[in-house]
């Protein structure tokens, strides 16, 4: 509980002072977007009005103070506050990236299982498709999809819609490299469980490969993927920069890629607050599974 | 120290007092092999005979790239960056074998050329991901409780962190360069590495042969370095070479955002970027580099694993 | 079968999908900031005083009829009688008066409408309906500038509500009216039934045809044309070359090529410090760089080569192939004679320094086929011995390299109404930065002789003559080899065939008053 | 002897190599209902190995990894069922005809299963998994034939409790697959079956027990799951490879006894062992095995009282309850332990008046937290101290803290409270840096050493590590009698008793003053047991080497050790001389426990 208001505050702490190191005057973001022409009174104007005029330090006092009290402060380029800019785009990108971690979860499994049934060859083939999935871009996916399933086959819409099939094509390109990482992740374990004596046990008790593979293989090729899943939804939001670009999908993921090239220090840290807050969730999530599959992390 | 000493003494193949016959057990895995079918064949022969054909693929595939990245002007004797708008979009034929793209550049000379800032961005970004997750985890899952506890800490801050804010921030603070885009690429994988790596420290310090070494009265370094990396070592393998292919992906994708290696220099992310634009009218602008980094990253794993595994059953 | 073919006439109703490939503005008021985003869809709720014809010279549109007074400092501006806003405020004097002053007033952050409202010192309200411009100097581009959609007039009720209020929902005479922004997805804007005032140019006297149109954002071009294709959309804006090359093989697609106006699409030489302080360094930059081939190949042929620092379509256009010849042996021997010597790795030298020109390039600015034109010009220009650097950059960082004056070359794009443009481009008033950072005069042209001739051509009321000023003016600039123009500013819309009477105005946004869709 | 079709086992001339290098070469074996065969043999001989080729698992589990075993036999019927082509499938070889032109065809019996044209048969089947990654349609169906075998008809104790049962799932889960896979029970009447068939195999406390991990559970614990886990199908043939090295002699009565009305009720049992008092007292017939091949085979009690084989004979020789205690008892008399002050310290010297014990625990206390939050308390106020050269045994049933007491002493496991001293100074508790300099004059040889080495170290560089030089491993390996071609293989190739000899061979590396060895000799041979003993008899006598022995092998424990601790449920129940509790034991547990072991003869 510590742990998780430490890593918020730290998060957030660091990306203040982090966006307002980068060159760029915030006062023209919230006049009309870098390079306006805006004069020095429109400026002076637009600074007292955020307190930019203050000492950096007292900002920042501001700013944490403004968090105690829930307040993310107003967004510099949308003028809204920044609590109303991510709670639009909140839901979205959620979706997104959970739809995407399980979608890309079972791809992992059925890669991991395939190998796992198989010979040499299928295991090569096996690691040859998950390679090959862990180093395709988002965006190169993303663009193949498209031109797939939306251009020639007009089976899913190019571009993002609310409901379900506006959800798949964006979804796929998220998680077919989030599945060849996360299978060569579990595939290690798997084998070392597959070559294992209790293994054997479960075979001479006459268990199916299958079985073998469902009741014993996976537990053990779940634990390190597991631990990551933390770590895959924070990847998944940098995906989701570039898939919602892609889609035209509304959501967080644009969200913090345009507030940062607007220097839009409010909604850039209160993103930044958000996505680390779903990250210790889910890491928190992804433990309890863990220690579900393995009692042995229960007592650490 | 004992090291060169023991190098000598290894195989005891020609024990000079072999055991009575009645206390030998079952022979060692060269001897049948070598009363077997390979017996006749000469020593070099037969390690070849051992080599599995994925083996001989990957390092293969893996000594071009090395090649194309140390020499490339050997196998691509054109400049990647000489440009005949005249030429552009011409799909593969004989005299550019790879097609040209919107410049009219021969897409076969640039993958080659290629090769040595892509390889160079995978290496070291995930070399830097690579040693920082080691720090971190190590000190996550073999450290005192303090430690643990603050790596822990700064680890899931690293990680709230999405990779691409690091990545944005370091490069509007600096401005695009292929070196703070490995930097920023390498800083966003870490986490996840280190995650995954102190969970491994972490299963091994309980281990049995662990303890064996805490017994001996070993030291931590000894400890670490004896028994806990080599076994830890295992997934980091499988991180470093998916890596690979990961880190140029990641760095393609900045320059998909317009923040990757400055134009016109061919590397392959940054060619990915840019050919996709023409996916349509031109694929293979996307397919050979894309191809080349798959091929790199797949050649790597594959091989990897395999001499993990030999290193692991022999 | 059916209603609606060209031949059978319009159609009632529809929602149109446009998609926008422009960033999402952030304030839906064109006052605020003021750039090209919102003025494409604040065409649709807002309306100007003038319009321009197909000359370009302006027309009566919200504004019934004007005077400009004697000595060309104060202008009377009459608006139509017959219309009112979208929240029942009539449109009257006060209406005018209160849009010019929330477009200077300091909290408003207006930067285009600020800057073209310069010289008016204050509004005066005559009566109910005429408005009394005062300046501060004789402005021939006022009447110009009133037709951009950034000075669009408002109700003056709505803009007391704030600037939160107004950016989420401006009120104007439009067409349409906003009636919900789903930020980063879409702008919905509904059918003002109480519609009064088309354009001059409007087909439709009475409110639109389309019920609704829905604005949505699409920023990556392969799937906005995908969406197109697929019927998806009706309508989409930064239309790429290979995109338009492949849709004039679709019946189902119609393209409308629609320059902006104001400046052509050029690169700038900093002719402010070395090497290009040197007018022989400058002529070899443009003798070395050759793209007419790349414009070609990577245009598909839907841009066509410029010689001018003004857009095509404006008045008074000059433009002269002669200056821009590519010729790599003249390049070199200016060069030589410059005292850049040939060094080894090919890059020339002059005491100790390397001829390496920073190229920071706005990857918000300019689309995949312009930077690949840079990358030839910079392979072009290293034959004879230039080192250039295109730094890729977001575009507030561009601004600061811009900025800390750390460019040789840019390409800035600039629209507006008007040869006014070259004014604020290239008159050495330009070169001060505003405290913002911001200067146009990227070229850093500071030539008295042209400060004069502009500033001559913007008090100059007769046509003829401001004509033969800023032929003048262009010489200077073009003869000087300050720019390399490349094209016009490229704004290309491809639409479904089955949609119909979709019109641009003065700065280019298209309009739907009269559009329709077959169903 | 019934006829073949009634047979359970019917095995001839059966070979397995991994990667070309033999494992079992030319072994026919039978079993018939009714019957109980025990193999025995050097460890290493490749017992377990024929044992798992029943069931066509000898190369270990399922196809893919386990490429290079290659297993062929005239004859291979299991229940009826021939294993043969199935095993050869399951494992993922296919034969080629180099090879197959050096099987030894010397059974003539016309039934020769697998050289029916196999290569005709294959050749596909190897295609379509390069294609499909799958195994081919009929292998399929002889895989579910196989599935039907195992477990079902057939039970396996696989050998190493420690490695057997998957740490990641509660133990009676493991029970309940076996009759989901093969009875029809439901749920909640397959937890119950699990519960008696706990009970049935001695495991205490059944329904805790089947909600608890393996690595919560004690070897001897574990060793009972696997058991319960084998039967719970009701099979036809039980093979039990070493099914009791971790139980005490009480609760390997009743594991004994188990087996015993197995074969009563007309089932098959095929028990490895090493343990000939355990053989002697179920088997019907014994078979002998050696470097692969079966040396002598007959009915137990010919085996046992007239052996053919020298190897026989030497292996009955070797029987440490058959041997006097203290093979050569030269010199040292018992160090007392118990704490008498008055004892007599051995061989070492005389020492001075004042010198503290070597060792001295005082009122050690461990508890561990159950599932439910329940806190079990495995040691509870043990103490105990050790002179210098002398020697200590402790026994116990299984579960009753030896080992965690054991690890206390190492200071591997924080007690909640008591102390120790080694030699006077504090060892436990305290911070690991005070103890490391003093480390090496303590070893241990754990129970479990799979477990306690490095799968990546080759047993060279493990030996190596601990001697501090190369040049001691040949020697080392030696001592232990292992070849020294061992040293430079890794602990997954090496059989569970090779791995502990490589253990025990580690533990002596390092020259200790203190051995801590639990089960040290748990899956020994008797007759390298024997080699092992004198082993430590001769360092003690040597170097002063005091020892602290776990064992659940009374035997072992009376031939070596001065005094001897009886412990349950953590406590100790009663300690003194060893020979003065054996012969007279003190509390009726500690009655039953030597009443219970099993003796060769008699
Ligand atoms: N999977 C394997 N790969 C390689 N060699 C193996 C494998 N399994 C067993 N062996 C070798 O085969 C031989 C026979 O092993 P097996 O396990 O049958 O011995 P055992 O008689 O059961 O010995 P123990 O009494 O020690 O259990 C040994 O030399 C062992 O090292
Ligand atoms: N890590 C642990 N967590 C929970 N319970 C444990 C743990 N380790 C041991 N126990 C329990 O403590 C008790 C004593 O275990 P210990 O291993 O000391 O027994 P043992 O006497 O060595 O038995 P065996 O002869 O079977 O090896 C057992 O009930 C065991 O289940
Ligand atoms: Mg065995
Ligand atoms: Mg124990």
């Amino acid at each position: 509980m510590l742990g998780a208001v430490f890593v918020l505050w730290a998060a957030a702490t660091i990306t203040f002072f982090a966006v307002r190191a980068v060159p760029g005057d915030p006062a023209e973001t919230i006049i009309g977007g870098p390079g306006s022409q805006a004069g020095e009174e429109a400026l002076a104007a637009a600074r007292a009005e955020y307190g930019l005029d203050l000492p950096l330090w007292e900002q920042y006092l501001r700013y944490l103070g403004g968090l105690l009290s829930g307040d993310l402060g107003t967004s510099y380029a949308l003028r809204a506050p920044v609590t109303e800019v991510i709670g639009e785009q909140l839901p979205g990108t959620l979706a997104l990236a959970l739809t995407a971690l399980l979608l890309g979860w079972a791809l992992a499994l059925l890669l991991v299982r395939q190998a796992a049934r198989g010979g040499r060859v299928s295991r090569v083939l096996g690691t040859i498709m998950e390679v090959t999935a862990a180093a395709l871009p988002h965006f190169w996916l993303g663009a193949v999809l498209i031109l797939v399933f939306a251009t020639t086959l007009g089976w899913l819409p190019s571009v993002s819609t609310p409901d379900l099939p506006g959800l798949i094509l964006p979804a796929l390109t998220l998680a077919i490299p989030l599945a060849g990482f996360l299978g060569q992740v579990m595939r290690e374990s798997a084998d070392d469980a597959l070559a294992s004596t209790f293994a054997l046990s479960a075979r001479a008790r006459g268990e199916s490969p299958a079985g073998l593979f469902w009741r014993h293989v996976l537990r053990h090729a779940v634990l390190p993927a597991a631990s990551l899943s933390g770590w895959a939804f924070g990847t998944l939001i940098s995906g989701a920069v570039i898939v919602e670009t892609l889609f035209a999908r509304p959501g967080l993921g644009r969200t913090l890629f345009l507030a940062v090239q607007g220097r839009d220090v409010p909604v850039v840290t209160g993103t930044v607050l958000v996505v680390a807050l779903a990250y210790v969730l889910i890491t928190f999530a992804g433990d309890l599974l863990e220690m579900l599959v393995d009692p042995r992390r229960r007592r650490v | 120290m004992s090291d060169s000493h023991g190098q000598r003494s290894r195989p005891p193949e020609e024990a000079p007092e072999a055991p009575p016959a009645d206390m030998r057990l079952p022979t060692g895995p060269n001897r049948a092999t070598e009363t077997g079918r390979d017996g006749a064949l000469p020593a070099w022969r037969r390690m070849l005979r051992r080599i599995r054909l994925v083996e001989l693929a990957s390092a293969v595939i893996l000594l071009l790239f090395v090649a194309a990245a140390v020499a490339p002007g050997l196998l691509a004797p054109g400049s990647p960056l000489a440009v005949n708008p005249v030429d552009a979009f011409q799909p593969p034929s004989w005299a550019h074998p790879f097609g040209t793209d919107e410049s009219g550049r021969d897409v076969y000379t640039r993958v080659v050329h290629g090769a040595r800032p892509s390889l160079l961005i995978g290496v070291a970004a995930t070399a830097i991901g690579l040693v920082l997750a080691l720090v971190l985890g190590a000190a996550a899952g073999l450290g005192p409780r303090w430690l643990d506890f603050t790596a822990g800490r700064v680890t899931e801050v690293f990680f709230a962190f999405p990779g691409i804010l690091l990545a944005l921030l370091l490069i509007a603070l600096t401005g695009p360069s292929p070196v703070v885009a490995t930097i920023a690429v390498g800083l966003s994988v870490a986490p996840g590495y280190a995650r995954i790596i102190g969970g491994e420290f972490r299963r091994v310090r309980q281990a049995g042969y662990v303890e064996a070494a805490v017994l001996l009265g070993h030291g931590w370094w000894r400890r670490f370095t004896g028994h806990i990396l080599p076994n830890a070592l295992g997934s980091v393998f499988v991180l470093a070479t998916l890596g690979l292919g990961q880190t140029i992906v990641w760095a393609s994708a900045l320059s998909f955002l317009g923040l990757g290696t400055p134009p016109p220099a061919a590397e392959w992310g940054a060619m990915l970027a840019a050919g996709r634009t023409y996916l349509e009218v031109a694929p293979w602008l996307t397919i050979a580099p894309g191809t080349a980094i798959v091929l790199a990253a797949t050649a790597a794993t594959l091989l990897g694993r395999s001499l993990e595994q030999r290193v692991r059953e022999s | 079968t059916g209603t609606g073919s060209e031949a059978e006439g319009p159609v009632e109703g529809g929602t149109l999908v446009y998609a926008s490939g422009d960033a999402e503005p952030t304030c839906l008021d064109p006052h605020v900031g003021g750039n090209y985003p919102q003025a494409l869809v604040a065409t649709q709720y807002l309306e100007q005083l003038t319009a321009l014809d197909e000359n370009r010279e302006p027309v009566p549109w919200l504004a019934e009829s004007w005077e400009l007074a004697e000595d060309g400092l104060a202008l009377d501006v009459t608006v139509r009688d017959d219309v009112t806003f979208t929240d029942g405020t009539p449109l009257t004097s006060e209406a005018v008066a209160a849009n010019i002053a929330h477009l200077q007033d300091p909290e408003t952050g207006s930067s285009t409408g600020y800057l073209a409202l310069e010289k008016v010192e204050d509004v005066e309200e005559v009566d109910e309906r005429t408005a009394r411009i005062h300046l501060s100097e004789p402005d021939s581009a006022l009447l110009e500038n009133l037709a951009m959609p950034w000075l669009a007039i408002q109700s003056p009720a709505a803009l007391e509500r704030g600037m939160e209020e107004n950016c989420a929902a401006p009120v104007g005479t439009g067409p349409f009216t906003v009636s919900e922004w789903n930020r980063q997805e879409s702008i919905v804007l509904e059918r003002n039934e109480e519609y009064t005032s088309p354009d001059p140019a409007a087909e439709n006297t009475g409110p639109a045809r389309l019920e609704r149109i829905e604005w949505r954002f699409i920023p990556e071009a392969a799937t906005r044309y995908s969406a197109l294709a697929s019927g998806e959309v009706h309508v989409i804006d930064n239309a790429q070359p290979d995109a338009i090359s492949r849709a004039a093989e679709d019946d189902a697609i119609a393209h409308i090529d629609a320059p902006r106006p104001g400046a052509s699409n050029r690169i700038e030489l900093n002719a402010g410090q070395a090497p290009f302080d040197d007018d022989r360094v400058r002529t070899a930059f443009i003798r070395a760089a050759a793209v007419d081939e790349g414009i070609e190949s990577l245009f598909f042929g839907t841009a066509e080569r410029s010689y001018s620092a003004l857009s095509s379509i404006e008045r008074h256009v000059h433009a002269d192939p002669a200056p821009f010849g590519t010729d790599l042996e003249e390049a070199a021997a200016l060069l030589d004679e410059a005292g850049w010597t040939a060094g080894d790795d090919g890059v020339r030298t002059k005491d100790g320094e390397r001829l390496t020109l920073r190229f920071p390039v706005s990857t918000n600015q300019s689309i995949p086929a312009e930077i690949s034109l840079f990358e030839q010009i910079q392979a072009a220009v290293a034959e004879a011995g230039f080192d250039v650097q295109i730094q890729q950059l977001d575009l507030a960082s561009w601004y600061e390299a811009l900025a800390k004056n750390e460019y040789e070359l840019v390409s800035a794009p600039y629209t507006r109404t008007g040869p006014d443009v070259l004014r604020v481009l290239y008159h050495s008033d330009g070169i001060e930065p505003a405290p913002s950072g911001y200067f146009a005069n990227h070229a850093q042209l500071d030539d008295p002789q042209l400060d004069e001739l502009l500033d001559e051509a913007a008090r100059t009321e007769d046509e003829t003559e401001r004509g033969q000023l800023y032929r003048q003016a262009q010489e200077i600039i073009l003869g000087g080899h300050y720019i390399l123009p490349l094209y016009d500013q490229q704004n290309h819309f491809l639409h479904r065939a089955g949609l119909h009477g979709v019109r641009t105005l003065a700065v280019s946004t298209p309009t739907f008053v009269d559009a329709w869709l077959e169903d | 002897m019934s006829r073949d079709s009634d047979l359970l086992v019917d095995v001839r001339d059966l070979h397995v190599s991994f990667r070309g290098v033999p494992a079992v070469r030319g072994v026919s074996l039978q079993v018939s209902p009714g019957e109980v065969v025990a193999l025995v043999g050097e460890s290493g001989s490749g017992k377990s190995v024929t044992a798992r080729a029943l069931l066509g698992l000898a190369g270990g589990t399922v196809s893919g990894t386990s490429s290079g075993v290659d297993v062929r036999a005239a004859r291979l019927r299991v229940a009826g069922v021939n294993v043969l082509a199935d095993a050869t499938r399951a494992d993922g070889t296919v034969p080629d005809a180099a090879s197959a032109g050096r099987r030894p065809g010397s059974h003539g019996n016309g039934d020769l299963g697998r050289s029916t044209g196999p290569a005709r048969e294959r050749e596909p089947s190897r295609l379509r998994r390069v294609l499909h990654g799958v195994t081919e349609t009929r292998g399929a169906q002889l895989e579910r034939r196989l599935r039907d075998l195992r477990g079902n008809r057939v039970g396996l104790v696989a050998q190493d409790p420690f490695a057997g049962l998957d740490p990641l799932r509660p133990v009676g889960r493991e029970i309940a697959d076996a009759l989901r896979l093969h009875t029809g029970l439901d749920a909640g009447a397959r937890r119950q079956r699990v519960v008696e068939l706990l009970t049935r195999a001695g495991v205490p406390e059944p329904e805790l027990r089947a909600g608890q991990r393996p690595g919560e559970l004690s070897g001897g614990l574990r060793q009972r799951v696997l058991i319960a886990a084998a039967i719970a199908a009701e099979p036809d043939l039980l093979i039990a490879d070493e099914p009791t090295t971790a139980l005490d002699a009480t609760v390997q009565a009743g594991i004994l006894k188990l087996l015993a009305s197995f074969a009563d009720e007309g089932r098959g049992v095929l028990l490895i062992s090493h343990d000939l008092a355990v053989v002697a007292q179920l088997a019907n017939r014994i078979l002998v095995m050696r470097e692969g091949q079966v040396v002598e085979e007959g009915p137990a009690t010919r085996v046992v009282s007239a052996p053919g084989h020298s190897y026989t004979r030497m292996l009955l020789d070797a029987v440490p309850a058959e041997r006097p205690r203290r093979a050569a008892p030269e010199q040292p008399a018992p160090g007392v332990t118990v704490p008498g002050p008055d004892a007599v310290a051995p061989d070492s010297g005389e020492p001075a008046p004042g010198e503290p014990p070597l060792l001295r625990a005082r009122d050690i206390h461990v508890s561990f937290r159950l599932p439910g939050g329940r806190r079990l308390q495995a040691v509870e106020g043990v103490s105990a101290e050790l002179r210098r050269g002398s020697s200590l045994g402790i026994v116990g049933e299984s579960g009753s803290g030896k080992s965690t007491f054991a690890r206390v002493l190492l200071g591997l496991q924080r007690p909640d409270s008591g102390t120790m001293e080694l030699a006077g100074e504090a060892w436990v508790p305290g911070p690991e840096s005070r103890r490391r300099s003093r480390r090496r004059r303590i070893a241990a040889v754990p129970q479990d050493p799979f477990g306690a080495l490095d799968p990546r170290w080759t047993v060279g560089k493990t030996l190596a590590d601990a001697a501090g030089a190369r040049s001691e491993v040949p020697a080392l390996l030696r001592r232990v009698r292992l070849t020294e071609e061992i040293a430079a293989r890794r602990p997954r190739n090496l059989s569970p008793g090779q791995r502990q000899r490589v253990a025990i061979a580690r533990a002596l590396a390092q020259r200790p003053e203190l051995l801590i060895a639990d089960e040290p000799l748990s899956s020994l041979d008797v007759s390298i047991q024997a080699q092992v003993l004198d082993l430590l008899d001769e360092l003690r006598a040597e170097l002063g080497l005091s020892l602290i022995l776990v064992s659940h092998d009374l035997g072992v424990v009376r031939a070596v050790t001065d005094d001897v601790m009886v412990m349950r449920d953590g406590r100790i129940v009663e300690h003194g001389p060893t020979e003065e509790i054996f012969s007279h034991p003190g509390e009726p547990y500690t009655k039953a426990l030597v009443a219970a072991a099993p003796r060769l003869r008699g």
